[in-house]
């Protein structure tokens, strides 16, 4: 028991479990944020980016790191449609901007449902699959599948190289003021505008990289978005919304609890455990564990 | 002539989508075939066309009730195919019974089954979780292995499984030592293969729907778990998985009681090969083959009986039928012919491999992955 | 008679001592000011007073009875109620609706006719009357201000404690109000504790007037004294 | 105008009782659907429109329901069923109930869900512990019965609705909606009226997861407590409107309606043109099907 | 007249179908104070914000150094020198004082040299400074308004615009915001300010416009509308 807790092969498990999932959360961290958007097909978006890299793996042998990008492009162009077409009036309009917050939940599961059906129309609801980077190297007596280390590193280096552009460059600032407050963001000369459609574009871009990562160690199928959308969630929630960085802990906090939460108790308690941690969490801290209260 | 209409559900979205092609496609392909050679046979020999009415259930067991109560009343559908699915016929066999309108049942497989009235439902498989038990058991006996891991998904085939394995491997003397269960959603393995890894057992038996088939495969891959047997429950034979893993697939042991490399049955060749030609990859050795069985008896019985109900149900409950797997007959809701069995990828084809009556090839331990 | 009585409350946030070891009496009918300066410790004290905060030590009595620990629902219901220096209008609501709430439920808890009329009287007596159907939302913010009063009114508390509602008034405005207030302490026997930085007002209106500095009380006396009051002229005016 | 609502309210109540006399079982499983989506919007109302916590787990109520309804139906007259199956999930909410209203927002929206998960996932580690894979359903009453007890539960959901919103208790509701510090210093106890407001909500889903349970002749706890419910309400309500009493009545007849119309007419495409029609309502009917209803009568 | 910084031309503005302003005009002389006094309701922030692009206006034009800004977006207009310091604060509640200051030279134009502004603002505030690390929305009222004037300088604007920037300061504090406005005009800056607190408000204004109803109803010097008898009955309460 103690053995398999010091292994460091699942400390390896928890971190390539927990950077997928602090880069989905991402994403939707930052639509949330700034746009106060409830994007129910954010998994969605994990799913074009591995059919992506499927297909690009399958037809013309594109390597998966080049599907990232294309990927990254296409999600983004989502994004701008989806921003240019749908929500730019709708939060220009201050009646709609106040029930944006509501009905962008029903937006979004109209685009969700859009987005899956399409797929299953154009590829099937037929699981696929490809094999790429699948030796097993073995490092410090934890055997690993590279592209399983690749993912870890991929994961790992887009989270914190996001944290970081935003700590260091000024847009952060900006995006940081829109999240808090966005009137306020507006008196001091923020460009609104500017920021909500590259974070929007930004949020689609790393969920469809994150679906090519995904796309390397499981099965692609054009339902296999929502769970996803759901983990994210669970995820920002916890680290209280719009708190990018917390998100991004969070998401790796997830990985641990639920990688050695198993191993302590019993993979049948998994569910159980991510939800009832989740739901314990909000129950002692409503905003979430690293939102500070305001005074009231 | 006027076409005869057959009206099924299937999940076309939900959480059962991702199996549902396995089912559709032989309905396809059976339509194709009856139409090509001149449509569906009748008693005297008329031929008429044969016209699908499908709907999507969403992966839902209410909806499958309402589709099939429109099929019927509605659509007035000549005949019925099955849902996907053991919650769908199982909810379906009430209905069936009101409407007094049988439905040769295919992707359903539980003890259950057998609490339903018999009447106007059937199942093909022998995929029975009792049987399979003992069956396991006695393979596993029969291959001297003497220890086992059981790893187990939640959902009810592989619990209703387990539950019959456990004690039919204590019969067999074999030990068990790590039983796990695991939710359907589950995401990581490793905690759990590491445990097993440690203990290792001759035979690792997950007990997997085809999502997680995958996760535990490249995860038991990654980890080098070194049993010379390895069970994957549902999954392995689905076209995707060994396009996943290779030859890592090569030694994985499965549930299906079919092969299309058997030559005891020469249909099944046929439908392999016609199947391959249509879609470019292979049937699913079992969901594809029983409903494959299941249009094939619901054919002989309309030749035989027409299209009234009565006569219809009378057939396909005395009737012997002519299938890729061998002939088949009911009693009750059950076919009771076909053998319970497993089968093994063995390069990277699917070979039957218990019992050894029926198999195609013999088990050979798992060489690495 | 005693109505309020703050008995040696302290307040601290973390490192800040937001109030230090304050007591206060109010009697009925009475008018308190609360002067000083930003920070001082003025909307701290409203807060322990009407429940939203806890103190760290200290109690506060009304009619006699503890209302430490209560809910500021319960605190309301037994006949207090507060104004936000920032405030709270119910947005989505109608001004009307707005007061309405404070009549169903607070002190009163008044049914029936009683409240349309109650309503009536409060959104009159702060001059709202005509813009009942508005959406508080869409009223300027002096304009939530008075709908502040108005609530507080009509919850029928004995006891109205007004947090800078004349702030953004113009003079004139101002002046009405004061003529508002007055006459409501003269004819429903109310008792006011106020804060304002609009001084003309707080000297003219309060019987007595008790002045915090840091967290703590550095004067107390009427308007005169309080005038006269050289620390106060220091720290305060400047 | 306003007159004319209540007499089509009662009309329509009246069309789903006689939906069995047309003698089309299809059309029985229609109203069966449409009764119990009113039901469902309308409890969800009583919370959700009223205080303005979504809640995104009513699934978790219909789901509680329908599993003790099937573990009694065997074994207990139907009207006893009915109402233990009303009551439970009324307990749990009770129970839970404190808590979980100390969130708020979209942490409540998803919280609500993450619920509804947790308690489906302990009924399905339960289930498989006592050894059951999905259960059937032996001796539930005849569809017709099912849709008659469902309309029953849609009309006293509806005027449960509509006396909530027109009482003292609703105008609190309103209150915690707008302002939550607000209406506790004007002495609105909140906490007391969201719990109450809560097990209001949760009685009935309670009551139509058993019909719904003993309609489909199966139970299967990841099929009961499928989330998928809980979207379907909240779109529901949504698309009707959360203004008013009818908002999710016409909610729920219209997304029912429709997407029953589209599945049966465009079997391949009906996902994907619901998700357009879903898009483009957002856009172009943004405060519901009862806005505009009340917009062509005259009115603001 | 002089030169001229901002001039506005039959500026129209509603809020859906209720209109607020109408046919507005007002020229603001480069290195003055304007002073716009009104009754509640008059309209002045809906003018203010309407300067600051947060409102988009029906029709007229917005003339800002010569070039109409009517239509260009709230951050364009920051970056061209023109900041509004808003009624209600609107502050960044969750992060700390300091960060609020440094995002009010998120501007470009305002980037460099913000360190020197930062230390100018906290050495006329020296309350911010105390409490630099403290976060915004715990601060007390009028440390928040303090904040929020603080933030606007930041801007460096060539035309600040003030809507009511004493709202809920002490006396002491307020005369320090007009001293501050005093400085600012002696530096070259030009103020347009909306207040309540009429007197002084027009006392140290070049120029001002009373606004009624949403209509210019006098404009003049300062010393002229202090002198009307109909602003000194209305706005001044004499
Ligand atoms: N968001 C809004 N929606 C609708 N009407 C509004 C809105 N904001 C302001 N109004 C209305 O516009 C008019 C002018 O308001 P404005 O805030 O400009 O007045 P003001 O002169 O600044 O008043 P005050 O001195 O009280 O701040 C008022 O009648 C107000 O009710
Ligand atoms: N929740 C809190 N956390 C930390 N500090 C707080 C909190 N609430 C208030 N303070 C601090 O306590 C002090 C007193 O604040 P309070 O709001 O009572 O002042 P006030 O006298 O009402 O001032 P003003 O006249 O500006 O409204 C202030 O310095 C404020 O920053
Ligand atoms: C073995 C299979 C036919 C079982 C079926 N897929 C199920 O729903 O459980
Ligand atoms: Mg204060
Ligand atoms: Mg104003």
């Amino acid at each position: 028991m103690v053995d398999t807790l010091l292994s460091g092969q699942l400390l390896f498990a928890a971190l390539v479990s927990g950077s997928l999932y602090a880069l989905v959360a991402l994403g939707l961290n930052l639509v949330y944020g700034t746009l106060r958007l409830l994007n129910i097909a954010h998994g969605d978006l994990v799913m074009i980016g591995a059919y992506v890299a499927f297909w690009l793996f399958t037809l013309w042998a594109v390597p998966p790191l080049v599907a990232l990008v294309l990927a990254a492009v296409l999600c983004a162009g989502l994004g701008w449609a989806v921003y240019a077409g749908l929500f730019r009036r709708m939060l220009a309009k201050p009646a709609l901007a106040k029930r944006v917050e509501a009905n962008s939940l029903i937006l979004f599961y109209g685009i969700s449902v859009i987005l899956q059906n399409a797929a299953a129309l154009a590829f099937t609801a037929s699981p696929r699959a490809y094999r790429w980077l699948d030796t097993v190297i073995t490092w410090g007596g934890v055997s690993m599948t590279l592209n399983r280390l690749l993912t870890l590193g991929v994961a790992a280096g887009i989270c914190f190289g996001v944290l970081a552009f935003l700590r260091f460059h000024l847009f952060g600032w900006g995006l940081r003021a829109v999240i808090q407050r966005k009137d306020a963001a507006q008196v001091v000369g923020v460009n609104i505008e500017r920021v909500q459609l590259i974070t929007i574009c930004a949020g689609f871009a790393v969920a469809g990289m994150a679906g090519v990562l995904v796309s390397m160690t499981e099965q692609i199928t054009p339902f296999m978005g929502f769970p996803f959308t759901i983990v994210a969630f669970v995820v920002i929630i916890v680290g209280g919304l719009g708190n990018i960085g917390a998100g991004v802990l969070a998401g790796f906090a997830l990985g641990l609890v639920e990688t050695y939460g198993i191993a302590l108790t019993s993979a049948g308690y998994r569910s159980i455990l991510i939800y009832g941690i989740f739901v314990g969490v909000l129950m002692l801290r409503p905003e979430g564990l690293f939102t500070k209260a305001v005074r009231t | 002539a006027d076409p005869i209409r057959i009206g099924y559900s299937i999940a076309r979205t939900g959480i059962f989508a991702a199996a549902a092609p396995s089912q559709e496609n032989p309905y396809l392909l059976w339509q194709d075939q009856v139409n090509a050679s001149g449509g569906l046979e009748l008693p005297g020999g008329e031929k008429r066309p044969v016209e699908f009415v499908s709907y999507d259930d969403q992966s839902n067991p209410a909806n499958t009730v309402r589709i099939y109560e429109r099929l019927i009343t509605q659509d007035k559908v000549d005949l019925l195919a099955a849902p996907w699915g053991t919650p769908m016929h199982l909810a379906l066999a009430p209905v069936l019974q009101r409407y007094k309108f049988p439905m040769v049942g295919n992707t359903a497989a539980s003890v259950q089954l057998r609490k339903v009235a018999p009447g106007y439902i059937w199942f093909t498989t022998s995929a029975i979780p009792d049987s399979m038990g003992t069956e396991m058991a006695a393979m596993l006996k029969a291959n001297g292995m003497t220890s086992v891991a059981v790893l187990a998904n939640e959902l009810p085939y592989a619990q209703e499984f387990r539950s019959f394995l456990l004690p039919a491997l204590k019969e067999a003397g074999i030990e068990v030592l790590v039983d796990q269960s695991y939710p359907p959603d589950a995401k990581d393995m490793t905690s759990m293969l590491v445990e097993v890894k440690g203990k290792a057992p001759d035979a690792v038996l997950a007990l997997t729907y085809p999502a997680d088939a995958f996760l535990f495969t490249g995860q038991a891959r990654e980890l080098g778990i070194a049993a010379p047997f390895v069970l994957s429950l549902i999954g392995p034979t689905i076209d995707a998985y060994r396009k996943a893993f290779g030859p890592g697939a090569n030694g994985i042991v499965s549930s299906a009681h079919w092969s299309g490399q058997a030559d005891a049955w020469p249909r099944g060749k046929a439908f392999f090969d016609a199947y391959v030609a249509k879609f470019g990859e292979e049937p699913d050795a079992l969901d594809s083959a029983v409903t494959w069985m299941s249009m094939e008896i619901l054919q002989q019985a309309v030749a035989k009986a027409g299209l009234d109900r009565e006569k219809l149900r009378e057939a396909i409950s005395t009737g012997t039928f002519e299938t890729i797997n061998g002939e088949v007959t009911f009693e009750g809701v059950q076919n009771t012919r076909t053998p319970t069995g497993f089968v093994q990828i063995q390069d990277g084809k699917i070979e039957l491999v218990w019992p050894p009556a029926i198999a195609t090839a013999e088990f050979a331990p798992k060489q690495g992955w | 008679m005693t109505l309020l009585e703050v008995r040696h409350i302290t307040k601290r946030f973390g490192g800040i001592v937001a109030l230090n070891d304050v007591s206060l009496s109010v009697a009925k009918g009475e008018i308190l000011g609360l002067m000083g300066a930003n920070g001082a410790g003025k909307t701290t004290l409203f807060s322990v007073i009407a429940g939203h905060a806890a103190p760290t030590s200290g109690e506060v009595l009304f009619k006699g009875q503890r209302l430490t620990g209560l809910s500021p629902a319960r605190i309301c219901r037994q006949g207090i109620c507060r104004t936000f220096q920032i405030v709270r209008p119910m947005a989505g609501l109608s001004v009307a609706e707005n007061v309405r709430v404070a009549a169903l439920y607070g002190a009163h808890a008044l049914r029936g006719a009683q409240v349309g009329a109650r309503v009536a009287e409060a959104l009159a007596a702060v001059g709202l009357a005509d813009q009942r159907d508005t959406l508080a939302g869409a009223l300027t913010l002096s304009g939530q201000k008075r709908l502040e009063i108005a609530r507080a009114l009509a919850t029928g508390a004995e006891l109205v404690m007004l947090d800078e509602v004349m702030a953004g008034l113009n003079p004139t405005e101002i002046a009405a109000m004061l003529d508002t207030l007055s006459s409501l302490r003269r004819d429903r026997g109310l008792t006011f504790v106020i804060v304002e930085h609009v001084i003309g007002a707080l000297m003219t209106l309060s019987d007595r007037i008790l002045v915090l500095h840091h967290g703590e009380e550095i004067a107390s006396g009427t308007p005169q004294e309080i005038g006269r009051n050289a620390q106060v002229a220091e720290v305060y005016f400047g | 105008m306003s007159a004319l609502w209540p007499l089509a309210g009662i009309a329509l109540a009246l069309l789903g009782v006689a939906a069995p006399f047309g003698g089309n079982a299809y059309a029985t499983g229609i109203a069966f659907q449409v009764a119990m989506w009113i039901a469902l919007a309308q409890s969800w109302s009583m919370l959700s429109a009223t205080t303005g916590y979504i809640s995104l787990g009513h699934a978790v109520f219909y789901g509680i329901g329908g599993y003790v309804a099937v573990l009694m139906v065997d074994a207990a007259p139907f009207p006893a069923v009915m109402l233990v199956a009303a009551l439970a999930p009324a307990v749990f909410a009770a129970v839970v109930g404190l808590p979980v209203l100390r969130v708020r927002g979209p942490y409540f929206v998803i919280l609500t869900y993450g619920l509804a998960e947790l308690v489906r996932h302990v009924v399905m580690r339960i289930e498989s512990a006592l050894g059951s894979f999905g259960r059937m359903i032996f001796s539930a009453p005849s569809p017709d019965a099912l849709l008659w007890w469902m309309v029953g539960l849609a009309v006293a959901a509806t005027l449960g609705a509509w006396a909530v919103r027109h009482s003292r208790f609703g105008a609190g509701l309103a209150a915690i909606r707008e302002d939550e510090i607000a209406a506790e210093t004007l002495g609105v106890p909140t906490a007391r009226l969201k719990l109450l407001a809560l097990i209001a909500s949760a009685t009935i889903p309670g009551a139509v997861g058993a019909l719904a349970m003993m309609r489909t002749g199966y139970f299967e706890p990841g099929q009961a407590f499928d989330p998928v419910v809980s979207f379907t309400i909240v779109t529901m309500a949504l698309v009707g409107g959360t203004d008013s009493v009818r908002g999710p009545i016409l909610g729920a007849i219209g997304f029912a309606l429709l997407s029953e119309a589209l599945w049966s007419n465009f079997p391949q495409l009906y996902m994907i043109v619901l998700g357009a029609a879903l898009i483009g309502f957002v856009l172009f009917v943004p405060q519901g099907l009862s806005g505009v209803l009340d917009r062509k009568g005259g009115r603001a | 007249m002089t030169d001229v910084l901002l001039s506005v031309h039959d500026l129209s503005v509603a809020y859906g179908q209720v209109q607020v302003l109408f046919g507005v005009d007002l020229a603001v002389a480069r290195g003055s104070v304007t002073t716009l006094i009104g009754a509640n309701g008059a309209g002045k922030t809906t003018l203010m914000k309407t300067l600051a692009g947060m409102v988009a206006p029906r029709s007229g034009t917005v003339l800002f150094q010569g070039r109409d800004i009517a239509h260009l977006p709230s951050h364009a207009r920051v970056d061209g020198g023109l900041a509004l310091i808003p009624e209600g604060r609107l502050v960044f509640g969750g992060m700390t004082v300091e960060q609020n200051l440094r995002l009010g030279a998120i501007a470009p134009s305002a980037r460099a040299g913000h360190d020197e502004m930062l230390a100018e603002v906290y050495r006329r505030f020296p309350r911010l400074q105390e409490r630099r690390h403290q976060r915004a929305g715990l601060m007390s009222g009028g440390e928040q308004q303090m904040l929020a004037l603080g933030r606007g300088l930041m801007a460096r604007p060539r035309l600040i615009l003030m809507d009511e920037p004493t709202l809920g300061l002490a006396p002491v504090m307020v005369r320090k915001v007009f001293d501050t406005i005093a400085e600012l005009r002696a530096a070259g800056f030009t103020i347009l300010l909306a207040e309540q607190n009429a007197r002084v408000a027009l006392e140290i204004a070049d120029h001002a416009t009373l606004l009624e109803n949403g209509r210019i109803a006098m404009t003049g010097t300062g010393a002229e509308l202090l002198a009307a008898p109909a602003v000194r009955r209305a706005y001044l309460g004499l």
